[in-house]
Formats: C-alpha cells, structure tokens, sequence
C-alpha cells in the first residue's frame, strides 16, 4: 500500500463528538450497539426466552420433587406399597416396558406419517393446481381440528373393527416378520391401530409446517434445477428437499412430540400390557407412559401418583435424548442448510 | 453440435398480459446472438421460451412456434425436461444451489442423467468446468465448501460451471455477467468465443460494448410504453446494427453514450 | 421490421436426429418421476381418507342433537336419560380459557422465536432451542398436574379455575408456537432485513414491520396448529378446571366446563338404565351428546382456522409469484 | 345461553315456593369417583333444585384422587368407591379438625357380561369366571361352562376376557370376589389395578363395554346399568345362579356385616362375597361418601349434611336409580348413614 | 450537507478471516468516489462498514476508525441506526419489500420508522423519489401494486428511490446499474451527478467507463490471493488513475479491455 492520502486532522466538527476519532486498534461492532426501543425489545424477546427456560425448569422440578418419593425409596420398599407395581421388582422395571412401548409408538407414528406428510405438503405446494391448493391444504389442516378424544372414540369405534380383518390377514401371511408375529387381537386395540391414529393426529402438524418451508423455496433455484433439465421430481429432489430439510426436521420433532405424549387416543384405543414385546398385533403388550399416566392417576395414592410422575420423568427424558438427536443430524450439514 | 432456432409468430403471455408480441427470427447456429434493449422489454421472457422456461411460471403460456432445426419445441410430443437439457441457461442472478457442495454444483445436472459417473470422470468435469467459467483457481481448495459462501461474482461464474457441465447444444444467458467483476467478465466472453464454435449461444446483455465485443447478430428490442408488449425492432449483423442501423429506434438507442 | 425468415418447413419434418432427441426422454427417469407424482397424489388421498371416515361419523352421530336449543343451554340440572342438555357453558369455558392461552402463549412463543431469530447466539439461544423441542414432549396431563401444583403453592389445596388450565394448555402451547414461528421467521430473506436497517430503521422496527409482516401467513397457521393442539385437550383441564354443569363466564373463579372434558365426561358416563315405563328417558343420551359436543368442537376449531386463513390472505404477500 | 336446560327451574318459574323452599345456600364441591358421576349428576340436581341458592360441583378424577384431595383440604366432600384407610383416617383427622366418616350412598351390582352370538345369559360360578379370567379355560364350550349351561348352544371358538386398564373400584370388588368366591382359583389379592399381564382392556367402564361390544366371544365385567344389550351372566350362589339386579344386590348388603373396627358414624360395609344368603347377588360395588364429622366452618357443615342427608334419603336413593340404574340401599343400612349423616355438624 | 468520511487502520473481519486489511482513505464531501477491483477484493465488504451494516453479519466486526467529519461512526455512544439515517445503501442485488406496495416501498424509510406524513407530502416524496430514479413514468399508474412484481431493473431503480427518499447526506451503492438498462443507467448516473453538489456519494462498480464517467475519485482495491485480505492499492483523482495511475496493478487492471 503506497498512495493513501492520510485523513486530515478531525476538524472543528468534531466538537460534537465526545470521543474523538484516532488510531486505535480494538474489536469493534455489533452485539451491544443496539440502543433505546430496541435494546428494550431485544430484551424482552430475550426474556421471553429465557422465561422459557425458566418454566422448563420449574417443570423439571416439580417433576422431581413430585417423584422423589418414588425415586429416593428402596425398591422392596416401593414394590410392597405401591399397587402399580404388584408386578414389577422395581421403578426401572416399571418405567423401562413403559419406555420401550411410547417410544414404539411414536416411531411406527412417525414413519407412517412422515412420508405421507411430505407428500402432502409437496402435493399442495408443487404439484396441486394453484387455485386448489389453498383448499387442499386446509382440508388437511382440518385434520388438525379434530381433538383427541375424538380420535379416540373414532380409533376405538370405527377403526379397530376396519382394520382387525387386516391385522389378522398380516398376523396369518407376515406372521414371521416379528411385528406381526404372536396372538392377534380379536378387538384389534393393539399397538398398530394406535400407531395408525397417532400418524392421522400429527400429519397435519408436520404438513403444516413442511407446507409453509417447501413453498419458500426460492424460485431461483427451483429454475436453476429445471433449467439443468430437471423433471419436476427432480427439481424437488434438487432444490425443494434440500432446502426444505432442517424445517421438515423440526416438523417431524413436533410431531414426535405430540405423539409422544398423546394421551387420549392411546388411553381409549390400546390394551396396554407391560413387556418389552415387538407384536404389534397383539393385545396387552406395550403401553405408553402419558396413556398410563392418565389411566392410573384417578385411583392412584400419592406414592402412586409419585410413582407416575417419575415415569413422566422418563418421558421428559426420552424427549431430550431424542431433540438431541435430531439436532445432530441438522447441524452435521448447517453450512448447507441454504437459511442465508 | 450447435443448432438453428427458428421462432415464428411468437406471443408471449403472462395470464392475460401479453409480455411479448409477434416475434419472428432466427438464430443462427455456431453464433452468438445479443438481445438489447431496455428494462422491461421482454428480453428475459423471450430467452425463457427458448428452453420452455416461461412455463414454469403460473399462468404463463406461448403462441407460436419455436423450432430447433425444424422441430418445434412446442410440439405435442416433445417433453420439456428434454428441451432444457438440449437448451442450458444462466440467469441474471446467480442462484447455486445452497445445500450443495461447490463440486456438487457443477456436476448437478451431469447426475441427473448419469447417476453413476465415476469418482474420476467427476473430479475432471469439475476441474474442466469450473476452468472454463474462470473459478477454478478461485476455489480448488474448497470444492466441499457451500456454494452459497462465495461471493457473488463467483456465485454466477459456479452458475455458468454448472450449465456448461451439462454439454448443452444451445447456451441461453440473461445477463450472465451483470455481477461479474471485468477479469471474470473478459474470461466469459473468451469463453463464449470458445463455446461458439460448437454451440449456438443467445445472450442478453444490458452492456453494448459486450453486445459489440461477443456477438455476430445482435437483436434489438423495445417497448412502445409501459403495459405495451415488448417487441422485436430489428435484428441483424452484429456490425451492421452498430455502424448502420435500419430502424430510427435502434440508432437511437445505441447512440446514447451508453456503458 | 427487418427479420430473417424462418427456414421453411413445417415442424413435422426437421431434423430427425434432433426430434428423436427431444421426444425421447430417459424412459426411467420420466417413470420415477410420474411415479413419485402417483405416491404424492396417493399421500394426499391417504389422508383424505381418515379425515372424511372422522368427518363422517362425527357428523352423522352428532348432528341429530345438534341444534339451537343443544348450543344455547347449558347442563344444569340435567341428569339420567333427560331429553335436555346443551353444551353452552362447555363452548364458553373451551372459548375462553384457549384464548387465555393462546394470549399467555403467543407473545412468549413469538418473542421467543425472534430472540432465536433475530438476536440469538451462543449459549443461551441454543439451550432455549434445544430445551423448547424437549418441552414438545412434556404430557398433557403432567402439565395439568404442574400447573395445578403451581397454583396450589399460592392459593391453597383445591382450587379450580380457568385460568389454571390456561396456564396449563400455554406449556403445551408455547413449544409449539416457538418451534414454528422460528421456522417461518427464518424464511424471511435477509435481504430484506438488510434494506430495511439500511434505511435507518432501528432493529425493533425491522422485526415488527418487515419481518413479522413478511412472514405473518406462516405465523398464523403455526399459532392454529397450536391452537388446535391444545383445544381438545381433556386431562390436564379436569385435573385444573374441574367440571360443572351450569354457565361461568369467569375465568378467574370457579369451575369451568370445556368441550373435550364433556365429551369425556358424556362418554364415560356411558348407557343410561332407563325403566321401560320412562317415557322421557333416552338410554343412549350421553353418547349423542359427546357426539354432538365432539361436532361442536371441531366446527369451533374450523371456524378458528377460516378466521385465521381470511387473516393471512389478508396480510399476505402480494406478488405475481 | 341458558342454564335453564330442563325449563322448570324455581328461579324461572318466577317464585321460590313450593319444593324449592330450602333454606340452605353456597357453595359446595366434591372430588371423587367416577362410577358415581352418573348418579351424583341426579342427586345434585335434586339437592339443588330443593335448595336453589346452593351449588354443588363434583369432579369424577377418581376416588383415591377425591380421598387425597379431601385430605389435603382440596374438597369439601369426596366420593370414594372404597372407605378410608387407617392411615387416611388419620391423615384426615388432621385437616377435619375431627374424625372423618364413610356414609355408604351407592350400592351398584357388577355385571359380568359377554358378547357371544346367539347367547343372552348364562350361569358361571365364581371358579370358573376366576378360571376364564385367568387365563385358565379359554373355549367356550369347556366343560365347566357346559355343565352350568345344559341348555345353551357354545361354540368351540377362543374366550377374550377384558378387563379394566384404568385403576378402579371396579376391579378391585371384581377381584375380591374372584378371590373370596373362586375356591382358589384366584390367588391375587384385591387391588384397583388388574393384577395379571396382557390380554385385552378397556378404559373406564364405556372403554370396556365398548371392547367387549368390539370383539366376539369377549367377556368382562362392568356396573350393571351400563351392560345395555350386552349378556349377563348368572352367578352363582349357594346352589342357585343369581342376576344381576339390584333387589339381588341390597339382599347381598344386608347379608353382609359392619366393619366393626371403625368409629361411630363410620359406616363400613363388609361385603360378604361368600353369602349363601337366598337372591344375593355379592359381587357389588358398595360406594362412600367421604366427609368430616364437624367442619371448622359451620355453613360447609350444613351444606355437606344437606347434600349427603338428600341422598340417602329414599328420595335421593330413588333418583339415583332411576338415572344410574344403582341399587337402593338397604333400609337398615339407610337408617345408619341417615344418623351419621345428621350427625355432621359445624364446629 | 455533505460529509467527509476519514477512514483509518480499518480492517474488517468476518469472525476469524480478515476480509479487508489496513485501509486508509478519505471520502471528499460534495464528491463521486468509485470503488473497483476485482471481484472478492473486499468492495462490498468494506462499503458496508461505511454505514455499520457490516455488523449485522452475525460474527462480522471491524478494528480501526471511520470518522464522518471528525465523529468515530464506531465511538462508544453512537447509535448506529442514526448512522445508517445519514448514511443510505443501495444493494448489488434489488430488494423491495415483497409486503409493499410500489408507494409504501419508497416510503419505507418514512413508514418504517412510524413517522406519520401527511397524504400530499407522501405523494410528493413517492413522485420525487421515483422520478430521480427515472422509474415515475412506468410505475405511476401502479402505485398500488406489490413492487415485487417488476423485473430486475425496475426493482433496482425502485430501491434507489426508497434509498433517496430518505434524504442521507452520504449516500452507498453497491453495483447499482448491475441490473439496469441503459436507460436506466444513464438516468441514475444523471442523478448520482446532481445529487454530488448536495451529497457524498460512494460507488462500487464493475464497469471502468462508469467509474470514469461518474467518479471525481477512483480507488482500486486488489487481493493477492484467495484467503488473504483485500487492500487499498491506490485512491486519487479519477483523471490519475486511468491515466497515469502510480502502481502497476492498477495499470494492469485498467489496461485490459474490459468494458
Ligand atoms: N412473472 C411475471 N408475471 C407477470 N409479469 C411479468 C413477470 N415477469 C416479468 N413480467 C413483465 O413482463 C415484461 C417483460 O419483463 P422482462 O423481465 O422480460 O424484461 P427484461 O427485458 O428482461 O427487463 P430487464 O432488462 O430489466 O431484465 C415487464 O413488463 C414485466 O413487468
Ligand atoms: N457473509 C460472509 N461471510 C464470510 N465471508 C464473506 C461473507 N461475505 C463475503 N465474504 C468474503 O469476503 C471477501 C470479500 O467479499 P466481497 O463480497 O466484499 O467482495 P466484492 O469485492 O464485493 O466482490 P464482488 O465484486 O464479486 O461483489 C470474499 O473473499 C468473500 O468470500
Ligand atoms: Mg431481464
Ligand atoms: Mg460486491
């Protein structure tokens, strides 16, 4: 560097400045330069944030403080008082078929719906004529309307008489895929049924969201994909998934969540058991914990409603192991996320 | 393998609006043909209907024909995934796609037909490719980087990479080098002379200097007013244009002291 | 006007090697694309199917009660086999104490959502992202059980009231307004942001008319979705809000009735014995009114979402696409 | 909107004479059962509409809900489908100021009912129900259900018990009885909670109703007034098969002792399922109210008397039949829980 | 009234990579001052800390001084939103407010910042403003319509209407004939040249002859190499530095034929 012209002394003007400009060789930018209405905003969003963490840690310990008593009680102890638990040695043995059996249903939830929710949102937003997509998509979000008692019922009532002839044709022909294997149930309010119900209670979320993502993909690299010569397929494969893919990741953990502490529709529909059993098909085998915790809690004692609140412990825990999950599998690509 | 286009009573519209009117013309092969005129005229919506890309768009739709040595792409038989292949593009903004890797930008429409192109043959594309448009040394040592990471400049240079890549017959660019820095600049229009032996290549461009420098026929287009189809005023050799121009309208529009 | 013609020739002729090129499109790339046309049309009939067998049943159960009469009155009273019975004061208690929620949420979720958005980095954000998801897990009814504990520590064993509930949907509701207006904020290009500040407009004004603005049709069908999520919610509310059979307009005393508690509640009741000689007596009353209650909810839930869709229309973006 | 659904309300008819002329008012609520819901809806409208100034609330979480919250000051009165325990007694001494009493209030049978084509009724012993149930007899047409049932057409095809997923009081008188009843057929001891592993279940008794209506061939068991169009089983008792009714189930109170362990106006049955009493039917569900013997607050003691004083009144026990289909109670067994209940006062 | 900006030790980072090292330079008030140099010398970037926005880059900080008559833009107590009142951008890439109308997009600044302004000062401002950016005659009969819907050049011409209404006394453009016709072009070069006797104007551009044509001073920035840090090579007198510029880069920028 030859020829700058070196700046001139600050001149006169500078009497407004309270601090005069000179050499000085320090960071410098952003994060506080904020001022007045929107340092006050910034906190409050931050604070709204931080309030969130507050009330998930007034949560956790009420969860905590509600099931200590369980927890902290040796095991024979808590067996003999707790009627729960006649046929269990332990907490863990209590909570552990519980866990097996949310976290079978949520996932069989989650791969059926999945699927059928990217379709639909990519149906509404790339492939349904314009004007009847806006329709198409609130059809779906009605789906969304019906609350989960309903569910319920309409599991119970009007979806496990369809399906038992399916499940008992499965249970006969699939039989040797462990699934479907062991006794199928004649009332057909086994796991699969629910499994079915919970993917029909969270496809709106996760197509609500997927929806909305797929539709902000930018139009330039949609044509930059039709333009290589790209069916549409493609394109979407090219440019819609790709972009689309963190944002159908947190629908799909929205979904999970809610089917991971879907009460009613597993409460009405499943005949629950205790086992750490694959069959699918079969009454009695699994439970979930939210569905348990609901069933038991009216004729539960307070050792007993500790004893529940510690599986919702668990639940709370599960949750955590599986956002940590996922928020692996975002980051490991963040730079290619496409967010700007 | 360059080829003719021939377009014939072309309208263009965008629903009820027609954008552009009565386009007659040819393309000639193993040229390079430049598309001037004013903001708003229909250079792009034209060059859009050369590989069927105005379709895309909501609404849009063609009348008339435009034929690749004698066959219309408008045909009913004719499939437009195959049109685009045939028929490459680069737009006026650089638009690489953000959640691939710069090599995989290049080699993005090279897979869609060859799914299984070997490690070798791919590194060798990438490295002719991005060679060619002038980014090569630029980013070697990143290739797994984003695409998005780069400056705009090198965003549109991956942009021509990419189309090239794919060994087009026919290279459309919307003002490819309207965010071009003049080194990258000069290197693309070295390549478009290099290209125009094989290729037939349409280029708007806003720069008649450019226009002068590139192309053997230019095309002039203007607009009588806003709301106005745009429309073809002349088109002829690119010297000719420049030096002795048929049309009042063109003469008046290139002799403004224009960049 | 001075144009070369065009090569003569109608377009049936050309050349051949060309037109085979641009009418042969790779057979298989072409069958996965119509096949994966197929499996997106199919995943849309797929959930088409259980919507209308829902739709269907709800309807064609409930609709024989529902009536003027069924949404104007409340429970009061009614009991056994009566002909009698609205769900009047259940619509009112389900109305009120989903929008207290909604009201506790929304800002919170929202300012939330741009704190991660707008202004967050390091480590607080990224807790607040992370455990935001963990508390999509949290189960309804120990929300219920935690809100009813909250409230007990300062008003005492026992107490019932709307607002408890609320409190109890808004920590079902507030991950769920977070998670997806954190995904719509961050849709809007930065772009926009930037000539906004650039233009002098201090950061709180950027976020609240252009970024909020731009992105408010996304928002709304995220705060649906979370509306939806908690309005048919049934244990935590009989655990924070109790049941009651007559009209309370008051969120802040008493007991409340919500419409998926009644259905429950009707459910469960089951049957009722009626003695042959009863001639008002219907044995199967508690069903056709959770029916008709379930049918009150769910058109209470559409009628959410046109308001809501009529709002986003309104604010929407309004380009050529 | 209206609460005036039922359109005879004294307040609508404009005056407060004839049955309305209750001096009582305020505000009163319960927790508790939900087996009683049913019934309590009937009571609570009578009680209310003879006192039209007071209003009754009553939250159906479940009995041991009802007895924690009651002892925790949480409710004014709790339902119960079983009476206090020891320890709650005392736990509820503390929050009484006073020792707290069971009033029994609802007796309803327990149906054992089953879906079986072609078959309305049938006559099991308490063996073999214990026997199906566990699991142990899984035919129809078994021999220990032939030789009860001469004249019955069985098929050969597979028996599915249900039973009850949710913690109740149900379960809990339906498994004492298996256990006192079944000759040892059934070792498990009574709980709320179905005590074996697997098999099908439904929640709360529509939930099971609704298996058992959903599958051929089931059987389980549930309040009878809920049964509807399901079949019945006859149990049986000495040497006859008993149903189901609710003459059936007073015999079957009044065949059963006191339990002698508790203090005045604690008024515990003793279900005996053993009885060979004549037309007893012993597998019944005995349900309590839960109160204070002396409220620190003298109106709530009016109130909670009132309330409980209507309901086993024979008024009370009436409505609640006519609308829940449960049994009245014995007028042995009246007369005591109308003294204890009288004997509720405000300190 | 217009301002100098003395810049000085300035080097700007985007977290770890120092993008731009060591620049020192003044900006003359009541002046054009270009900036050119190749693509990735660090143009945009330093532009940026002109008017602080560089800092909205999550990450993104500067080392040294930016004083705009004698005042630190960087000092402790200034509020950087005043700054970037004072001191407007316009963008390489157009970006009206998909949200807005043609009007409410040249009323931004205004309307953003919850000024009220009376309804004939408003249509004043939006007639004014379009009219500078020579966009008036095509956009007036519809002001009421969403200004995403223009093409490229129009939406550029119209973010330099929403970028004067606010009146800066500095004013930033990155590239902003990029986009534009020629028309178009002349017509802001117009007015950079009537607004440079109120204000102080600073331009980044490709393209040699704008630079020429519009600037009074020309700074040539250059990078040695991918990863390492633009530098100022040289500023002076526009005239100087295409005619006799002191380094050789320069001269060898300059010299190649680059339009
Ligand atoms: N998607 C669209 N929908 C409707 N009208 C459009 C659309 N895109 C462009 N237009 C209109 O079509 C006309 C031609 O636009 P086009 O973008 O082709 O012009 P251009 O010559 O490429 O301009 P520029 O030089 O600014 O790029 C203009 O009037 C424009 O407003
Ligand atoms: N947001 C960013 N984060 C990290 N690095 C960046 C970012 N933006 C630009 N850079 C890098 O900073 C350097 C300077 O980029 P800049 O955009 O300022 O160049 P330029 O001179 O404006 O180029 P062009 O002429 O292509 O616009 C480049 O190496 C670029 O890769
Ligand atoms: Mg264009
Ligand atoms: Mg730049």
């Amino acid at each position: 560097m030859s020829t700058t012209q070196s700046p001139p002394a600050p001149g006169p003007a500078a009497t407004s400045s309270l601090e005069p400009a000179g050499p000085r060789r320090r960071r410098r930018g952003a994060r506080s330069s904020d001022r007045g209405a929107s340092r006050a905003f910034r906190w409050l969003a931050t604070g709204a944030g931080a309030l969130i963490l507050i009330l998930l840690v007034a949560v956790a310990v009420f969860l905590v403080i509600k099931a200590w008593p369980a927890i902290s009680m040796p095991s024979d102890e808590l067996v003999e008082k707790v009627g729960l638990l006649r046929n269990s040695s332990s907490l863990l043995d209590y909570v552990g078929p519980l866990i097996f059996g949310t976290v079978l249903a949520a996932t069989l939830a989650l791969i059926f719906a999945v699927p059928v929710a990217i379709g639909i949102a990519l149906f509404t937003s790339h492939y349904a004529p314009r004007r009847l997509a806006s329709t198409l998509g609130y059809v779906i979000d009605l789906l969304a309307a019906v609350p989960s008692v309903v569910y319920g019922l309409w599991g119970a009532l009007v979806l496990s008489p369809i399906v038992q002839p399916v499940w008992a044709w499965l249970n006969e022909n699939v039989g040797w895929f462990p699934l479907f294997a062991g006794k199928v149930s004649p009332t057909a309010r086994v796991l699969l049924t629910v499994a079915i119900v919970l993917a029909v209670m969270i496809l709106p979320i996760i197509t609500a969201v997927s929806r909305e993502v797929f539709l902000q993909t930018p139009r330039l690299h949609e044509e930059a994909a039709l333009a290589l010569g790209a069916t549409r397929w493609e394109m979407i494969r090219m440019a819609v998934l790709p972009f689309g893919r963190s944002g159908v990741i947190s629908a799909a953990m929205l979904g999970l969540g809610r089917a991971l502490g879907e009460t009613m529709a597993v409460l009405m529909i499943l005949s629950p058991g205790f086992l750490y059993s694959f069959h699918i098909l079969e009454a009695g085998q699994q439970q979930s914990i939210a569905a348990n915790i609901a069933a038991q809690f009216p004729e539960a004692d307070p050792l007993g409603v500790s004893t529940l609140i510690a599986t919702g412990l668990a639940l709370f825990a599960i949750t955590l192991v599986v956002n940590v999950a996922a928020r692996a599998i975002v980051a490991r690509r963040k730079d290619f996320s496409g967010a700007n | 393998m360059a080829q003719r286009i021939d377009v014939k009573d072309l309208n263009i519209y965008y629903s009820d609006f027609r954008a552009v009117a009565d386009i007659e013309m040819a393309v000639e092969p193993r040229s390079v043909t430049a598309f001037i005129g004013p903001s708003g005229c229909g250079k792009s919506t034209f060059l859009r209907t050369l590989n069927r890309m105005h379709e895309v768009i909501p609404g849009a739709h063609v009348q008339g024909t435009v034929a690749m040595d004698g066959v219309d792409l408008y045909g009913a038989d004719v499939d437009p995934v195959a049109v685009r292949r045939q028929v490459g593009m680069v737009f006026q903004r650089p638009n690489p796609f953000p959640t691939m890797s710069i090599a995989d930008n290049v080699l993005a429409g090279v897979r869609l037909n060859n799914k299984r192109i070997s490690k070798g043959d791919a590194q060798d594309m990438v490295e002719q490719s991005l060679k060619g448009a002038n980014l090569w040394n630029e980013v070697k040592d990143r290739l797994d980087r984003p695409g998005s990471g780069l400056s705009g400049g090198q965003q549109q240079r991956l942009c021509i990479a990419r189309a090239i890549a794919v060994k087009p017959q026919v290279l459309l660019m919307d003002e490819p080098c309207s965010a071009l820095d003049p080194i990258s600049t000069l290197a693309i229009e070295d390549l478009i002379a290099e290209l125009k032996s094989e290729y037939t290549i349409v280029i708007v461009t806003h720069n008649m200097q450019q226009a002068a420098r590139v192309s053997d026929r230019t095309a002039f287009f203007n607009l009588a007013g806003t709301g106005q189809p745009g429309r073809l005023i002349e088109i002829d050799d690119t010297a000719t244009i420049f030096s002795a121009p048929r049309e009042q309208a063109t003469e008046d529009y290139i002799s403004g002291r224009f960049g | 006007m001075t144009t070369i013609a065009p090569e003569a020739g109608s377009p049936q002729q050309g050349n051949p090697e060309l037109r085979a090129l641009l009418r042969q499109v790779d057979k298989k790339r072409h069958r996965v694309d119509r096949f994966m046309k197929g499996l997106v049309y199919l995943a849309f009939v797929l959930a088409v199917v259980p919507l209308v067998s829902v739709a269907w049943t709800v309807v064609s159960k409930g609709i024989e009660r529902f009536n003027a009469y069924f949404l104007t009155h409340s429970m009061r009273g009614v009991y056994g086999g009566m002909d009698a019975g609205g769900v009047y004061h259940a619509i009112v208690g389900t109305i009120e104490i989903t929008l207290f929620a909604a009201l506790i949420s929304v800002p919170i979720g929202l300012l939330t959502a741009i704190y991660l958005v707008e202004y967050g980095r390091g480590q607080l954000a990224r807790s607040v992202t992370f455990f935001v998801d963990v508390m999509t897990g949290i189960p309804s009814i120990v929300a219920g059980l935690f809100a009813y504990a909250l409230f007990a520590v300062f008003l005492g064993p026992g107490v019932r009231m709307g607002v408890v509930g609320s409190v109890a949907l808004s920590v079902l509701m507030i991950p769920v307004v977070v998670r997806s207006s954190e995904e719509m904020l961050r849709l809007v290009p930065n772009e926009l942001r930037e000539a906004a500040l650039a233009l002098g407009v201090p950061r709180w004004l950027v976020v609240i008319k252009v970024v909020l603005r731009t992105a408010v049709a996304g928002l709304v069908t995220g705060i649906m979705i979370s509306v939806a999520r908690v309005i048919g919610e049934t244990a935590p509310l009989l655990i924070t809000v109790g049941v009651i059979d007559s009209i309370n307009y008051n969120l802040f005393e008493g007991r409340m009735m919500t419409l998926p508690v009644y259905v429950y509640r009707q459910f469960q009741q089951g049957l009722v014995p009626c003695a042959p000689d009863q001639a008002n007596c219907i044995a199967t009353i508690t069903y056709d009114r959770a029916w008709a209650g379930a049918l009150t909810l769910i058109l209470i839930v559409m009628l959410l979402n046109l308001v809501a869709r009529l709002v986003t229309r309104f604010f929407a973006p309004k380009n050529f696409g | 909107g209206s609460d005036d659904p039922v359109g005879d309300s004294p307040s609508a008819s404009g005056t407060t004479g004839g049955n309305g002329g209750g001096s009582l008012s305020g505000e009163i609520n319960g927790v508790g059962s939900s087996a009683q819901e049913k019934a309590m809806d009937a009571w609570r409208a009578g009680f209310q509409s003879a006192n039209p100034d007071v209003t009754v609330n009553y939250d159906p979480q479940g009995s041991s809900a009802g007895r924690t919250q009651f002892i925790e000051g949480g409710a004014d009165w709790a339902g119960s489908d079983s009476a206090l325990k020891p320890e709650e007694l005392t736990q509820a001494k503390e929050t009484c100021k006073s020792d707290a009493i069971d009033i029994p209030v609802y007796v309803s049978p327990i149906a054992v009912v089953f879906n079986l084509d072609g078959v309305t009724s049938l006559n099991l012993s308490a063996e073999t129900i214990a026997k199906i149930f566990s699991g142990k007899i899984t035919k129809w047409d078994d021999e220990a259900i032939k030789a009860d049932n001469p004249d019955a057409t069985l098929p050969s095809s597979d028996i599915t018990p249900v039973h009850r997923q949710d913690g109740s009081g149900t379960t809990k008188n339906f498994t004492d009885y298996l256990n006192k009843a079944g000759n040892g057929a059934w070792a498990d001891e009574a709980g709320d909670d179905w005590p074996l592993q697997g098999g099908e279940s439904g929640t709360g008794t529509s939930g099971l109703i609704q298996a058992v209506q959903g599958g051929q061939g089931t059987i389980g068991y549930a309040d009878e007034s809920a049964a509807g169009s399901l079949g019945k089983v006859s149990i049986k008792v000495g040497d006859a098969f008993v149903g189901p009714t609710a003459e059936a189930a007073a015999v079957a109170v009044d065949a059963s002792p006191r339990d002698d362990t508790r203090g005045t106006n604690d008024v515990v049955v003793k279900v005996d399922r053993t009885t060979t009493a004549a037309g007893a039917y012993p597998l019944i569900l005995v349900s309590y109210a839960v109160a204070c013997s002396t409220y620190p607050d003298a109106a709530k003691a009016d109130l909670v008397k009132g309330l409980i004083s209507f309901i086993v009144s024979p008024e009370g026990q009436a409505a609640s039949q006519a609308a829940a289909g449960s049994a009245p109670l014995p007028d042995a067994l009246a007369a005591d829980a109308k003294t204890a209940a009288d004997a509720i006062k405000g300190a």
